[in-house]
């Protein structure tokens, strides 16, 4: 399955780069699509992404972890946010 | 009745003077209060702390959706004529405009709580993301203490 | 520092989008909320009763006055950085402009309140008569219970 | 002394003008200041102005009553107020 995996803000600066594609096997779990992500990023991106305050969207919308990422997907993480 | 509600998110200025007209061209006659509220780039965030540009991030579809959200729990709160809210995105200087929020409504308890409404939860619930570069470096903001705090007076269980 | 104040009584309407960008000009970077509230005359009083005119009258010097009296309270209880009150007279037709208050703060919360604290007391103390001419004739109009307990909640012993 | 009184709104239009000019003797207080208006308006427009809703202005200010009215007073009977 293919996947965008999309960083923002102060996210986006600790990655290095807006987005990436990823591709995982079919029937990949979320566990298999955190080692992929860890893979292509390293270990200190990873942190920033793991970060209690850090938010994850499926398809724009806020969704638990974990949970079973799917064809198409479009993930995002997204640091706190603030408006107005 | 569907509420005319227009959402935009842009770099680009708005002009308030042109909102309350086009809104003004929207509503009927039962309409007897416009509350607007007009967010300014402040010069600094704290004292002595001096801000040279703001910048301003969202995640287009999921900033407007998010958006969309609050105003339709303020639509399902107060009888609401007609809603406009405008968020810039991109850098913006001290004393710029950077979010216009406007309700009608027929009287203006509604129209005043509302609109406070909105911006509270802007701050708090919309997705955008804000960054002060000042020369002494860049910082990434946070919603307040404060903000989490009026948003959740309002009782909505969604602060 | 004093404060700007800018209170007019006119028959002609206003432009709000000239009295945000005049105040802009004013405002220091300091400015960070402006609230705004645009009343429009309403196209009928109680339902099913038409209203042809809305007729405003004022007792020049003295209503400018009162008005000062109020926007000195709410000077007195937030800490504003402009204030804007125009109050038209006249004939105004359903769906004119009647009146308009802009408030500038450094933050929202003071922007809002005091905005809402001057409509509240415009409503209940401002030296104004109004009269509706309708095709059933002319009827001078009082203040509401409720204006009157609205401005009686901001417990400031005026009302 | 010279007075102006002046009407406004509802009692504008129950006295019939905008505004009538009195002479009162010198030392006039509040009862001659009525007597005299009663003289000039007659009963129905005074009871109009004696209507307990009705307050008085002197020289643009809110006045209790009875006062003692001094020469060039400005004196307005206004009807409840409605703005905004």
């Amino acid at each position: 399955m293919n996947l965008r995996v999309r960083f923002f803000a102060s996210l986006r600066e600790a990655v290095g780069r807006p987005e990436i594609d990823l591709e995982l096997p079919d029937g990949a779990g979320h566990g298999d699509l955190l080692a992929a992500l860890e893979a292509r990023l390293g270990e200190p991106a990873m942190a920033a992404l793991r970060a209690g305050n850090v938010r994850v969207a499926r398809n724009q919308t806020l969704t638990d972890q974990p949970f079973a990422p799917a064809d198409g997907d479009e993930i995002a993480f997204l640091p706190p946010v603030t408006g107005g | 009745m569907s509420v005319p509600v227009d959402i935009r998110v842009e770099t680009r200025d708005f002009d308030p003077g042109a909102e309350l007209a086009a809104a003004r061209r929207r509503l009927g006659g039962a309409a007897g209060a416009v509350a607007t509220f007009i967010g300014l780039v402040r010069d600094r965030a704290a004292p002595g702390q001096p801000v040279a540009t703001l910048h301003l991030e969202h995640y287009p579809g999921m900033t407007e959706n998010s958006i969309r959200a609050i105003v339709d729990r303020a639509l399902s709160r107060w009888p609401l004529l007609d809603v406009v809210v405008v968020h810039r995105v991109g850098d913006l200087a001290p004393s710029e405009q950077i979010v216009f929020v406007q309700v009608a409504s027929a009287h203006r308890a509604a129209a005043f709580a509302a609109c406070e409404f909105l911006m509270d939860f802007l701050k708090t619930d919309a997705v955008f993301w804000k960054r002060e570069d000042s020369p002494d470096g860049r910082r990434w903001i946070e919603s307040t203490g404060d903000d989490c705090r009026r948003a959740e007076a309002w009782g909505d269980g969604n602060a």
